[in-house]
């Protein structure tokens, strides 16, 4: 385990960023890029300052972040105890396997309008695609999570007589939980994705529908400007995640 | 002589002693998806001697694990009786402590609590819990390492986690199934000096599993012999080691001799089992 | 070892150029149209090219280009090699505000007499006046149908402020609200409106509050105008001719509508001739008045900041002699 | 046997609540599964749908085929060396977990509205998972692998073919599939957001006009595609697997 500092991976890889960043920012003062295409990424990050500073999404921020929030918790919850009983179910779990494969395939979006009368014209349609959509990453880890539960330590709860609760509580549940957090992991990003897609192909608020709109009427600082916010959030709640996920699984993966 | 299943045993000599465990005609099928059943074990008798060293070898496949299961309680014989301390095996008995051949250290927890565990689960007193568990990490030498994860140990250092963890549950049956399979030979002969010195302090039966022969024959009072499958004792062999003896008894006269009867008995096994295959 | 993967990596390496280098042409042979197939916006273009007026006026347009949003419209016909197209006209200000090389050649719908207002056949909300202290839906923030709703407000002398507008997303969205109780009216446009004539009550009709105005115009750039203004008067007069077919035979384009764009024939035709009499589409000519109703329009919902200096961002060259007018 | 009786089970379950969901929806929010299945048959007798569906298939097939053979030569060239591999996961993982479609509007400003925008943004959804199985499972080919290929005196072509890409057929297959699913998806929500033609246009169409029969009956011909191409993926990875 590394404390304090960078490896020299984590060095190449700043490098690369930061290259990158820098090339982009050159190809755009040189104008090899047109700026009507695409602003370079210093104008970008003022203009978000600058958004940020006069407070003039806040309101859509804060929604987005909020229905993002609600439907990872939700689709967190949801898909661990579906995961669980699906695991109970061999002969369902076998069935319901391809379906779950090629669940991505499906844009949940479809069904907005169906939301929009089942829960009302509110964030709660959103939040619904939202789920729909990071739910199943969540079931298919705790799946795997469940499977890859060491048979011998299985064997060890019954060496001290645990019912199935404490078995589950005390053994399974840690054993299980390198994949569970995998997919908190993922039903996070999932649920940031069907948010702000919602937002951006059907709702009238939050960030996705800003950076619609900002492009739709060619204010391409907006919209750039926001595009930075949603990368910046993206990224770094993947990174923190991501660290929080490596560690567990140096810790817990054998 | 009692344990010989097919009167292949040699006639050495025993003093009636106290049974401490006994298998009775076990037989273990398990059914297969087409119907049929898969004959893996016995039938078998095995009288294990209170505070007796005892060492199972056989080929791969014979059903070593089975017996170790059906002892443990993990899993009840088809057919014939088990029981320990003259009551019937139903469920893990109260007593019995089991090291596997997989590492079975719960990785979410130190090496500290993993070698509480089980006495937290029977709510022993902490300052008892303290005791016990000094003691055992003291005797495996895993003082250093007391606050460490397995992650961060050696498959040697987490075996000795799991052997720590079923001693201080202080069992009066310890039964191992190939616990130092994963392991390389120096790390083996050591660990053994250790587990001859924990069941030398400790008084308790136990019954080994294993694919080593050397092994079987360094640690053990007796060795049985298994067929190959369906798995049953085609002869126990009598060590006469005495008590206090370590990884040096390798060098004894009487070693060769011990290590030569159980691979003369095994051979044909084996060769049986090569035989069949495809 | 390392000396394989530097081999292997050579063998890679073509493969990956290869994908990088794989783009197709973004260019069509066709001219956009904002909303084709959705609204009658259109119709001209459906019709021209039905009855081969564009072909008859010297040029064979292949092909529309639709899209849903304005923006979205005026940028693909940025990018497009035939660089003209109709839009709405916030889109192609829009556009010229944030500095795009754009002109406005011709005008092309001139009302939005297919918005309405509707509510529940059993509200209490009886005429517009009576949506004051309480919720009206709209599709989103600075949207047409928000801009239309002020409008009719301010028309009405309904102080704006004391309405509260609510973004649905879309007008069926706002419709689900307005069934569940959520708002007490919604604003609404055809063919919806016709589709669904059954379950609402309409309160207000934008055709008999809101005078003409200009929605949508035809846009080019300035480049093509200067390199290709042939072209540009034919697309306009082969337009003109189009809508000279609708209003002369009003059947005609509905059947015609019901075979390109799949409409239902009944809609259709309702949505035609509720179209007719508004005088939906422009010949192409300007009028000064309707030009400032839409600008007056989009500063009510703060898309417009000051007065727009028309003679900069029209060029009427490439109308027909007879509407080219002064504005 | 079992299998099949259990997967009708299934599908009479899902049916089941469908049309309950149905009765309590309404028609104006969810057609009925009969009604479906008819406005889709007649759907499926119109010379529009199957432009629609043509336009879609021919951007996808290009995203596909662009996220499947970039995506392993990127794997690929990313995983021959442990330091690029290290250095790169992050920032794929970073990029795979982004909501792309904020970045729609950049690719629809560099490839305009045409077909080449919906490739684009499809590749761009299915390269990275497709990039990253690939990127593991060539680090993951056991070194032995390598030096036995080189005992053997296999020239570099011998060894990508014969001993790389065999060791690696199973998680590229898997990739494929995950990349499979998100390619199609980005192609509709490319066609949802912006477009004219396509099965993604037909959905927000329909949603304008509150077309729910139509809505729903493109969502079950989709669902039945991506289905049935999915167990198809899943037969080759099993086939290949062994």
């Amino acid at each position: 385990m590394k404390r304090g500092g960078l490896t020299r991976e984590g060095w190449i890889r700043l490098a690369v960023v930061v290259a990158f960043v820098l090339a982009f920012e050159l190809l755009c003062r040189l104008g090899v890029l047109p700026r009507t295409v695409v602003l370079p990424p210093s104008e970008m990050a003022t203009s978000l300052w600058h958004l940020l500073e006069t407070g003039e999404f806040t309101a859509d921020i804060v929604s987005t972040l909020q229905d993002v929030a609600i439907a990872s918790a939700l689709s967190i919850a949801l898909g661990f105890a579906l995961g669980i009983a699906i695991h109970a179910l061999p002969r369902l779990r076998a069935t319901l396997e391809p379906l779950l494969a090629s669940y991505y395939a499906i844009p949940t979006f479809m069904f907005y309008p169906v939301f929009i009368v089942v829960f009302g014209v509110s964030d709660r349609a959103i939040i619904a695609i939202a789920v729909l959509l990071s739910i199943v990453a969540m079931i298919a880890s705790t799946l795997t999570g469940l499977d890859r539960i060491p048979r011998v330590l299985r064997k060890t709860a019954a060496i001290y007589r645990m019912g199935l609760a404490r078995r589950a509580l005390l053994i399974d549940l840690p054993a299980a939980a390198p994949h569970l957090f995998t997919g908190i992991k993922l039903a996070f990003a999932y649920a940031f994705i069907g948010v702000i897609a919602s937002e951006f192909i059907l709702s009238g608020q939050g960030i996705g529908y800003q950076i619609a709109y900002a492009y739709n009427n060619f204010e391409n600082r907006k919209m750039y400007g926001l595009m930075l916010l949603v990368i910046i959030v993206a990224t770094v709640a993947n990174a923190v995640l991501d660290t929080i996920d490596r560690r567990l699984q140096s810790r817990l993966r054998r | 002589m009692t344990a010989a299943s097919d009167g292949a045993a040699s006639g050495v000599e025993i003093a009636p002693r106290d049974v401490h465990a006994q298998l009775r005609g076990v037989t273990r099928v398990f059914p297969l998806a087409s119907g049929a059943g898969l004959h893996a074990l016995g039938p078998i008798d095995l009288d294990l001697y209170h505070g007796e060293f005892f060492a199972v070898v056989g080929p791969s496949g014979c059903g070593k694990s089975t017996l170790l299961d059906v002892l443990a309680g993990l899993s009840p014989p088809t057919d014939g009786t088990a029981t320990f301390e003259d009551k019937p095996i139903d469920g893990v008995p109260d007593g019995v402590g089991v090291v596997f051949q997989e590492d079975a250290s719960f990785p979410w927890l130190t090496v500290r609590d993993n070698v509480a565990f089980g006495l937290r689960r029977a709510g022993v007193d902490e300052a008892e819990i303290k005791k016990r568990v000094d003691y055992a990490i003291g005797f495996m030498g895993l003082r250093d390492f007391e606050r460490a994860y397995p992650a961060q140990l050696s498959g040697g250092m987490r075996q000795r986690v799991c052997i720590a963890r079923t001693l201080v549950l202080q069992p009066r049956l310890i039964l191992l199934d190939e616990p130092f399979g994963a392991l390389d030979q120096q790390t083996r002969l050591l660990m053994g000096d250790e587990l001859l010195r924990l069941w030398r302090e400790t008084g308790a039966t136990v019954l080994l599993i294993t694919h080593a022969l050397d092994e079987a024959a360094m640690l053990s009072d007796r060795v049985g012999v298994m067929s190959a499958r369906p798995g049953r004792f085609i002869d126990i062999v009598e060590t006469h080691w005495p008590r206090d003896r370590d990884s040096r008894i390798v060098s004894d006269p009487g070693f060769g001799a011990v290590t030569a009867r159980l691979w003369e008995k095994l051979r044909v096994e084996s060769l049986k089992l090569m035989g069949t295959r495809p | 070892m390392i000396n394989i993967r530097t081999r292997l990596l050579r063998y890679a390496a073509p493969l990956l150029i290869a994908c990088a280098a794989f783009q197709t042409p973004a260019h069509t042979e066709e001219i956009a149209v904002t909303q084709w197939g959705q609204s009658l916006y259109g119709a001209p273009f459906a019709v021209g090219m039905e009855k081969g007026l564009f072909k008859k006026a010297g040029i064979d347009i292949t092909g529309i280009i639709g899209s849903a949003g304005g923006g979205t419209t005026v940028r693909n016909i940025l990018a497009n090699t035939t660089p003209y197209g109709e839009v709405a006209l916030p889109a192609a200000l829009a556009a010229v505000r944030q500095g795009l090389d754009l002109v406005i050649v011709n005008v092309g719908t001139r009302t939005v007499a297919e918005s309405t207002l509707v509510t529940m056949p059993n509200s209490d909300v009886k005429t517009i006046a009576d949506v004051v202290d309480k919720k009206v839906a709209i599709t989103s923030p600075k949207s047409s149908s928000e801009m239309i709703f002020l409008m009719e407000l301010k028309a009405k002398g309904i102080d704006a402020g004391k309405v509260t507008r609510v973004a649905a997303g879309g007008y069926p969205p706002a419709l689900t609200m307005l069934e569940q109780g959520a708002v007490s009216a919604a604003a609404l446009i055809e063919p919806l409106s016709i589709i669904r004539k059954d379950r609402y009550r309409t309160v207000a009709a934008a055709k008999d509050i809101l005078p003409p105005m200009t929605t949508s115009v035809g846009i080019t750039t300035r480049d093509f105008a200067r390199s290709n203004g042939d072209k540009l008067r034919a697309i306009i007069a082969g337009r003109r001719a189009a809508v000279e077919a609708i209003y002369a035979n009003p059947d005609e384009t509905a059947a015609i509508l019901h075979k390109m764009w799949n409409f239902d024939p009944a809609i259709s035709k309702e949505a035609v001739h509720n179209m007719i009499a508004p005088k939906m589409w422009s010949l192409g000519d300007f009028n000064r008045a309707e030009l400032d109703r839409t600008a007056e329009g989009l500063k009510l919902i703060g898309e417009l900041k000051e007065d727009v200096d028309w003679n900069k961002v029209v060029d009427q060259s490439f109308l027909p002699k007879d509407l080219q007018g002064k504005l | 046997m079992r299998r099949l009786v259990d997967f009708i089970l299934l599908l009479v379950g899902i049916v089941a609540a469908w049309q309950i969901l149905h009765w309590i929806a309404g028609d104006i929010a969810l057609t009925s599964p009969l009604d479906t299945v008819e406005h889709l048959g007649k759907l499926l007798g119109t010379e529009r749908f199957w432009l629609n569906v043509a336009e879609t298939a021919r951007a996808f097939v290009a995203a596909a085929l662009i996220s499947l053979i970039g995506g392993v030569a990127l794997g690929v060239v990313l995983g021959l060396s442990r330091t690029s591999a290290i250095v790169s996961e992050p920032i794929l993982i970073a990029l795979y977990s982004l909501p792309k479609v904020t970045l729609y509007p950049l690719v629809l400003l560099c490839f305009g509205l045409g077909i080449s925008a919906k490739i684009a943004f499809g590749a761009m959804h299915g390269l990275i998972p497709v990039t990253i199985f690939t990127m593991k499972a060539i680090l993951q080919i056991k070194p032995v692998y390598w030096r036995t290929a080189e005992t053997m005196r296999l020239t570099p072509g011998q060894m990508a073919w014969h001993v790389a890409l065999p060791a690696v057929i199973p998680e590229v297959l898997a990739g494929a599939r995950l990349g499979f699913s998100l390619t199609l998806l980005g192609v509709l929500i490319g066609e949802m957001f912006a477009s004219q033609r396509g099965l993604g246009f037909m959905i927000t169409s329909a949603m304008g006009l509150g077309d729910i029969a139509t809505i729903m009956a493109v969502a079950l011909f989709l669902s039945v595609f991506a289905v049935s191409a999915n167990a198809l993926l899943l037969l080759l990875d099993r086939t290949a697997a062994r």
